[in-house]
């Protein structure tokens, strides 16, 4: 019995379980659909008839935040829904070929269910898996590495019924390819060792006072052990690695420094919603260093005196939860989270892990505070800043992983040990996501500083035409700026080093890009909702043959309006890829501008198909040209 | 304004349109006398010429584009007219003929010669005299390049009048509160 | 004693916390908007009140007035910008005036004639949006939607109903009904909602009334959207 | 009567002219002509060859914007249809009688309509002919070259259609498309100076509208052979008529009189249409052909507009008009007129009726009055007739319990004279063009008749069409492409 045709009342069961083992929370809404849909394999009007009355929230609220992540299903969607990573590196490893290649093997058309309404085959944003792509999900468990004869072992699979967990598990392995290492991917930090340090670098009342006593009645600076934890941090120089490069020391003592009303408390959060397409790193820390990366939150919160933290692990790394949910109780009961950590009077901070559904947008650390609050992921209105109100109004900071993992370093070295690695303006090491057209895809960790061309060497990069720095919000870089650093005062990146050699098509990457902003757009402002669809559009009319000089004027007063008008950074960015490309690989555009005058963007011969069909007509006048040419 | 060497000459028509851009032109009234003094008509419903002439200065194009002869019509219009201007809702957005657009041809052609009632014989129209339907109407804009717009439905006969005359004095036409309607 | 901004040259007043749009509208400046509304929290959505402070653009609705901060906002470069902002709603929709019981009546449509819009530029979406004709009094056109959320806000904030709210994401976003029939005929809505009375557009209707009032007599066949400041304002 | 030229018998061999588009008449039509080498002409047929769908997409809108919406299908006679389809309303809104005002004002608007739409027809698109000739210089055969030869004429047009324009302002709004008329009433009276504006003007707009009947009147009489035979045929008639037999364009019953003028039914509410009035669908038009049920398709069909209207009343109630009527009553000599260019005698006639009634209403303070709305027992289905410029317009709809259309079908005037403008264009044909070369001014004597009719094309064209098209498909160079039979 497939479960989407279950009576209510076992929907019902599965809800209550759901809701109660997350306390009736509202907030758990992310949470709570994501598991009734595990369970359902869809989310069935009676599971948000339920919802409405074990939460008390209007159906409305449910219904919205349903309808808002793209892997949350409010209509059935078979039993085995299937996701093929579709971002531009699973294009260029043949990512088409294979989800045709399953699509007809099990007789079911792309985007639908199945006629057995046991399987749906779809496409999603990058998935994560660019160095060992193409990939999928499915039921939001990553299979990476396909090939033909993997997706016809899957189809036969499928065909079978075989339950998810009885598939083989090699399927399901993930590999970390990491190729050079450095401080982060090379240390073997014991748990707790750097909280030690931390708490070895103050005498005892100001331990006591990080948590006991509130920040307002004020401790001068590097008496207390959070406030000299705070110091390090601000000898580091440490700055945010998910892009912004905000300098983490001032994001902290903001936090710190925010006043807190009755009953409220400072939260930390890790971002580990790592949707730049081309970014991967952050999956790799925490599989293989999930310690680290806890240990500098809890030093962070023990820094800002946060009693609370979270994980916004996006729902693509749905398959490490178990792992990580592990990792956690083993640190609660080693005494490294819970209270009165390592025996720190009032230094108690735990965290949860929140998963979230497949949206980009909730990258952006106001967008992904709404997720964490059970809200549809859109950007909020700034001021005020997350520092002073974020999760449930309450003083927050929200770091990427690699922040915290490199906090956690900080702690256990020193800032100043940390500040003399990479360059005068950018401390530390970076790691990139390297992916794309080279021998040697994986992780890179280099000091700040390392030139685009030594990387292209080091992974192994032949006739490299350009190398997409950051994902496409990134910069486009092109060969003769191979000398160019890495580091915040040339090229700053989240990670995410996608190689592309003389092969590939400029236009189309852009292309692939524009599309993965259209369907991220979270819609809530007009530019960016209207605006990325009309662009989505142009280019596929340039694609399509029938651009023109109009068109390609049309496309850079969209960037510009974008860019200018847009209510948060997804819009800004969304013309990055096309701006790049037109000004760095003009050609690649002229070659699609195959009309001089204004054409047309739909096919006026195919828009009399349907009558010509419907009265069987095919003279003359039953066609149209497209008078000025073009392919269609 | 002071009477032209050479008057310009002004072609007009109605694609997908019911002909009240039409009647409001000719709202100008008397103003229509002192209008002649400058232009003269070429292809119009008003006149017997059947094609535009080659060298028309303004087209004027009423209605959108619901069949191929709608778009046959426009493109000869682009091609005579060296300055296009689409007036009224039906030409700037499909206007009330594009209602029919979020149906499937296909479904209205079915109901309407298969399954209508009152039907003696059903059958789909299939007769070469007959210019077969676009799968969704269209505003001209999205398929010739067009150099001014009359928004109105239709836009008043002030509103015209204003338009031709900035444009026959070499003014940017623009329309002031009042005059600026898309009903 | 209060402190003032510029805004295109002119020294506007503000009380402390008041946004841009506030001080402005209450000195009888207009700044074009569509999601904004006097009575509710704002939304900063519609991008139409955008501004230039100091050089950058941002949302008068949210952004809070500063003494010193120099806005510029009618200028032919915003004012463009906002026309083009205008001209996506209208694609993006069904937006059929001529037949619209709420032509002369429309915020869009008057601002889209403040802005002197002369066409939609774009090529159309024609999305099928069906009606809700299931309520007894209100009937729902979402032809005409353009996400402001007015009535989302109205109904929660105000009317303590929650009857509205927004679905799916970017361009499938689209306004949904608290019913699991996702009929308004299953709420608890009434005419007496504040949420009916909030619609900038043509979307919540007062079934059986179109067209009562005549041309000529409309909201904003009198005076143009840029004079209703000095309404708005008190 | 015969279909005769209506379907060549070997068309494969047959040369193919068309006139395309048919011009200075309202809407999208074109006439194809067969002709064999000598030039004899085997067929002809007016197609009409757009369509819109509008009873399809009106399908789920809320009935009020009815009025508003359906008037979109012509810009000549909006109000004909805005004012039909809220009389359609008025029955769902169970509006049995509207108050005094609201049919006043509505009656104003339309007649207004009525002055507007002739004076246009006469002036601004006949009048070319009728003055220059059907075969004059084409470049001047039209209303610049009227201006140009007979300004006085030409200014009077511009001015009878601008008065007319003027009424249908203040009553609906706006020239084109307005609102005036909502179900069950108006939402606007006259303000004093609305209406005193218009007194100003009436009483040269009446004095014009005789002037412009006599003008007629002479053209028509100098050229008894032209004018009593050009496209002529014989065919039944039908109008509405007001009570006690007065010539009424805005409501009453209808009636339908033979030939010769004898009754075939009178006093009929139009409510039961349907029971009267058939459509007959050919292959090779969208344009449906009604008909007299109890005649049947071959004898049924019948002719409307002013030409039927004027013969068909008792009498018409304003002094002006009701002596034109009688010396037109008397130049037919007892027995109706039937020469199609007669319809432009007539057609200035209702338009001086229309003068005078305009008159009489702006001189009645009713049309001041607020009092504008009434309703009753809600109804689902409603039909609204009304006598258009062109002719009897039906307007029939179903509304559901969300008062959404469910149902909708209009015959508009100019189908009401299909088979009339096909037999006149036929005889034409033969008259005219039979076995001689076919010149461009010929082929204008063709057009002539059309345009005596003053068909609505494109109120014709409402529909996505109702009826399957040609039997026989001939390709431009005259060869059948193939051929299909009627199941």
């Amino acid at each position: 019995m497939a479960l989407n045709d279950m009576h209510t009342e076992t929907v019902a069961g599965i809800v209550d379980r759901v809701v109660t083992r997350y306390r009736r929370d509202p907030t758990c809404m992310v949470q709570i659909l994501r598991e009734v849909q595990e369970a359902c394999d869809w989310i069935p009007p009676e599971a948000i008839d339920r919802m409405q009355v074990l939460l008390g929230v209007p159906r409305t609220k449910i219904e919205g935040v349903a309808g808002f992540y793209s892997f949350f299903y409010t209509q059935p969607r078979g039993k085995y829904r299937i996701l093929f990573s579709d971002n531009i590196t699973d294009r260029m490893l043949g990512n088409k070929a294979m989800m045709d290649r399953l699509c007809s093997s099990l007789w079911v058309e792309r985007g639908k269910v199945s006629e057995d309404s046991l399987v749906s085959i779809g496409k999603t944003a990058c998935t994560g898996m660019c160095d060992q792509g193409p990939a999928m999900l499915v039921n939001n468990y990553a299979v990476a590495g396909l090939t033909a004869t993997r997706i016809d072992e899957i189809a036969e699979l499928i065909r079978n019924k075989v339950p998810l967990a009885e598939w083989p598990a090699e399927y399901f392995r993930i590999d970390d390819n990491i190729r050079r290492a450095d401080i982060l991917l090379g240390s073997d930090l014991k748990p707790g060792d750097a909280l030690l340090a931390a708490r070895a670098r103050a005498p005892s009342d100001g331990l006591m006072a990080s948590n006991m006593r509130s920040w307002r009645e004020g401790l001068p600076t590097g008496l207390s052990g959070p406030i000299s934890m705070l110091d390090e941090i601000k000898r580091s120089n440490l700055r945010g690695r998910g892009g912004a490069g905000f300098t983490t020391a001032l994001k902290w003592e903001a936090c710190r420094n925010a006043p807190l009303k009755a009953g409220l408390q400072r939260i930390v959060v890790c971002n580990a919603d790592e949707g730049e397409p081309g970014t991967f790193k952050d999956r790799v820390l925490l599989s293989k260093y999930a310690d680290l990366v806890f240990e500098g939150m809890t030093v962070a919160a023990y820094a800002v005196g946060a009693t609370r933290g979270f994980i916004y692990l996006r729902g693509e790394y749905r398959y490490m939860l178990d792992h990580l949910n592990a990792v956690l109780a083993h640190r609660r009961r080693e005494n490294l989270l819970g209270n009165n950590i390592l025996g720190i009077p009032g230094a108690d901070f735990d965290i949860e892990i929140h998963v979230g559904a497949g949206a980009y947008v909730c990258g952006e650390e106001s967008a992904l505070i709404e997720s964490l609050e059970g809200k549809r992921g859109t950007p909020r209105n700034r001021p005020p800043f997350p520092v002073t109100n974020g999760y449930l109004d309450q003083p927050t900071i929200v770091n990427n992983v690699e922040t915290f993992a490199a906090a956690a370093l900080i702690a256990l070295n020193g800032g100043e040990w940390y500040a003399g690695i990479g360059t005068k303006h950018s401390a530390g090491t970076k790691i990139l996501s390297v992916s794309g057209d080279c021998e040697r895809p994986g992780l890179y960790e280099y000091p700040f500083g390392v030139s685009i061309r030594q990387v292209l060497e080091d992974c192994g990069a032949l006739d490299t035409q350009a190398v997409q720095v950051s994902g496409p919000s990134g910069i486009c870089v092109a060969a003769d700026e191979f000398d160019r650093i890495i580091g915040f005062e040339d090229i700053p990146t989240a990670g995410a080093f996608t190689v592309f050699n003389g092969t590939r098509d400029m236009f189309q990457v852009a292309r692939n890009y524009v599309h993965f902003f259209q369907h991220e757009s979270c819609g809530f402002c007009t530019p960016c909702r209207v605006g990325t669809s009309l662009l989505k559009n142009l280019m596929d009319k340039l694609h399509n043959g029938a651009g023109s000089p109009y068109d390609f004027a049309e496309i850079e007063k969209l960037n510009q309006l974008l860019q200018s008008m847009s209510h948060c950074g997804l819009g800004h960015t969304a013309c990055n890829p096309v701006l790049d490309t037109i000004a760095k690989f003009r050609p690649a555009y002229d070659k699609r501008m195959m009309q001089q005058d204004f054409t047309p963007a739909f096919d006026l011969d195919r828009a009399l198909a349907a009558a010509r069909q419907m009265t069987g007509r095919d003279d003359a006048a039953a066609h149209l040209t497209t008078e000025t040419g073009g392919e269609a | 304004m002071n009477a032209p060497a050479k008057k310009l000459k002004v072609a007009t028509t109605s694609l997908a349109g019911c002909f009240g851009c039409h009647m409001s032109f000719l709202d100008i009234d008397e103003r229509l006398f002192t209008l002649l003094e400058y232009i003269e008509f070429d292809r119009s419903p008003l006149t017997d010429i059947k094609e535009c002439s080659p060298d028309c200065d303004i087209g004027i194009i009423e209605g959108g584009l619901c069949n191929a002869e709608n778009v046959h019509v426009l493109r000869e219009f682009r091609k005579n007219c060296k300055i296009l201007i689409a007036i009224g809702a039906c030409a700037i957005n499909g206007g009330l003929p594009a209602q029919r657009n979020h149906l499937p041809l296909t479904t209205i052609l079915e109901e309407v010669y298969h399954t209508s009632p009152g039907l003696a014989n059903g059958m789909i129209p299939n007769d070469p005299e007959l210019p077969l339907p676009l799968d969704k109407v269209h505003p001209i804009h999205e398929v010739v390049k067009i150099d001014y717009f009359m928004p109105g439905c239709p836009p008043s006969g002030d509103a015209i009048w204003k338009v031709l005359t900035d444009l026959l004095a070499g003014r940017e036409p623009e329309l002031g509160h009042g005059l600026m309607h898309y009903d | 004693m209060s402190q003032t901004f510029m805004l295109d040259g002119k020294a506007i007043p503000f009380e402390e916390g008041q946004t841009i749009i506030q001080a402005a509208t209450k000195a009888g400046v207009f700044i074009p908007h569509l999601c904004y509304h006097p009575d509710f929290k704002p939304h900063g959505s519609c991008k139409l009140c955008t501004v230039k402070v100091n050089g950058r653009q941002t949302a008068s609705c949210t952004m809070r007035a500063m003494a010193g901060m120099v806005v510029e906002s009618d200028t032919e470069e915003i004012n463009a910008e906002r026309r083009a902002l205008t001209q996506m709603l209208f694609v993006e929709g069904n937006h059929f005036c001529p037949s619209c019981e709420q032509s002369g009546n429309c915020q869009l449509q008057a601002t889209a004639y403040h802005l002197g819009m002369m066409s939609p530029h774009y090529d159309h979406f024609f999305p099928n949006r069906p009606v809700d004709a299931s309520h007894p009094e209100v009937l729902l056109d979402f032809n005409r939607c353009i996400l402001c959320s007015l009535c989302v806000r109205a109904s929660r904030d105000v009317d303590g109903k929650n009857v509205f709210a927004l679905s799916g994401r970017g361009i499938t976003t689209h306004l949904i009904v608290n019913a699991k029939s996702g009929q308004l005929g299953d709420t608890n809505f009434t005419l007496a909602d504040k949420a009916a009375q909030v619609c900038p557009v043509g979307v919540i209707l007062r079934k059986r009334k179109g067209f009562a009032v005549p041309i000529g007599e409309r909201k904003y066949d009198h005076a143009p959207i840029s004079e209703s400041v000095t309404t708005e304002g008190r | 009567m015969t279909y005769n030229l209506e379907t060549a018998e070997h068309p494969e061999k047959l040369r193919r002219v068309a006139i395309d588009p048919v011009s200075r008449v309202e809407g999208h039509g074109k006439v194809t002509i067969l002709l064999d080498d000598q030039n004899k002409v085997h067929q002809v047929r007016l197609h009409i060859v757009e369509f819109r769908g509008f009873e399809k997409f009106i399908q789920g809108r809320p009935y009020w914007e009815v009025p508003v919406m359906v008037q979109r299908l012509c810009g000549i006679c909006p109000v004909s249809h805005h004012l039909a389809a809220s009389k359609a309303l008025d029955v769902i809104v169970g509006a049995k009688r509207l108050t005094p005002a609201a049919e006043k004002l509505r009656r104003l608007m339309h007649y207004g309509q009525m002055l507007q739409s002739h004076a246009l027809h006469f002036f601004h698109l006949c009048s070319p002919d009728l003055l220059f000739g059907f075969d004059s210089d084409i470049t001047k055969r039209n209303i610049v070259g009227v201006a140009a030869a007979h300004p006085e004429i030409a200014k009077r047009g511009v001015l009878l259609r601008k008065f007319g324009q003027e009424v249908i302002r203040v009553t609906a709004g706006k020239r084109v498309h307005g609102t005036g008329a909502v179900p069950g009433g108006m939402n606007k009276s006259l303000t004093i100076a609305e209406r005193d504006e218009l007194l100003k003007d009436i009483y040269h707009i009446v004095s014009w509208s005789r002037d412009a009947v006599h003008l007629i009147q002479k053209v028509h009489i100098q050229d008894p052979g032209l004018y009593n035979s050009f496209g002529i045929f014989r065919s039944n008639f039908m109008s509405i008529v007001g009570h006690n037999g007065d010539l009424d364009f805005y409501h009453g019953t209808l009636r339908a009189r033979d030939d010769n003028g004898k009754l075939i039914f009178d006093g009929v509410d139009y409510q039961q249409y349907d029971k009267y009035i058939e459509e007959e669908v050919r292959p090779w038009s969208y344009m449906k052909f009604p008909f007299f049920k109890s005649l049947g398709r071959e004898h049924g069909w019948y002719k409307v507009g002013p030409l039927a209207r004027v013969q068909n009343c008792d009498q018409i109630a304003t002094p002006f008009a009701e002596h034109e009527r009688k010396e037109f009553v008397d130049y037919a000599g007892g027995s109706p007129m039937h020469a199609p260019l007669a319809y432009h005698w007539t057609r200035m006639i209702e338009m001086l009726h229309a003068a005078e009634v305009i008159k009489d209403l702006l001189h009645d303070d009713d049309l001041l009055s607020d009092d504008l709305m009434v309703e009753g027992e809600r109804k689902m289905e409603g039909i609204g007739v009304i006598e258009a410029p062109r002719g009897t317009l039906f307007h029939h709809y179903r509304v559901d319990e969300n008062d959404l259309i469910t149902m909708a079908n209009l015959i508009v005037s100019t189908t009401n004279n299909n088979q009339a403008m096909n037999e006149a264009v036929r005889h034409v044909a033969r008259r005219y063009l039979h076995g001689r070369e076919v010149t461009e001014g010929l082929l204008n004597h063709i057009e002539v008749a059309i345009r005596a009719f003053d068909p609505c094309l494109s109120c014709a064209t409402h529909a996505l069409g109702k009826m399957p098209l040609a039997v026989e498909l001939v390709d431009p160079e005259g060869q059948v492409i193939h051929s299909l039979s009627r199941s």
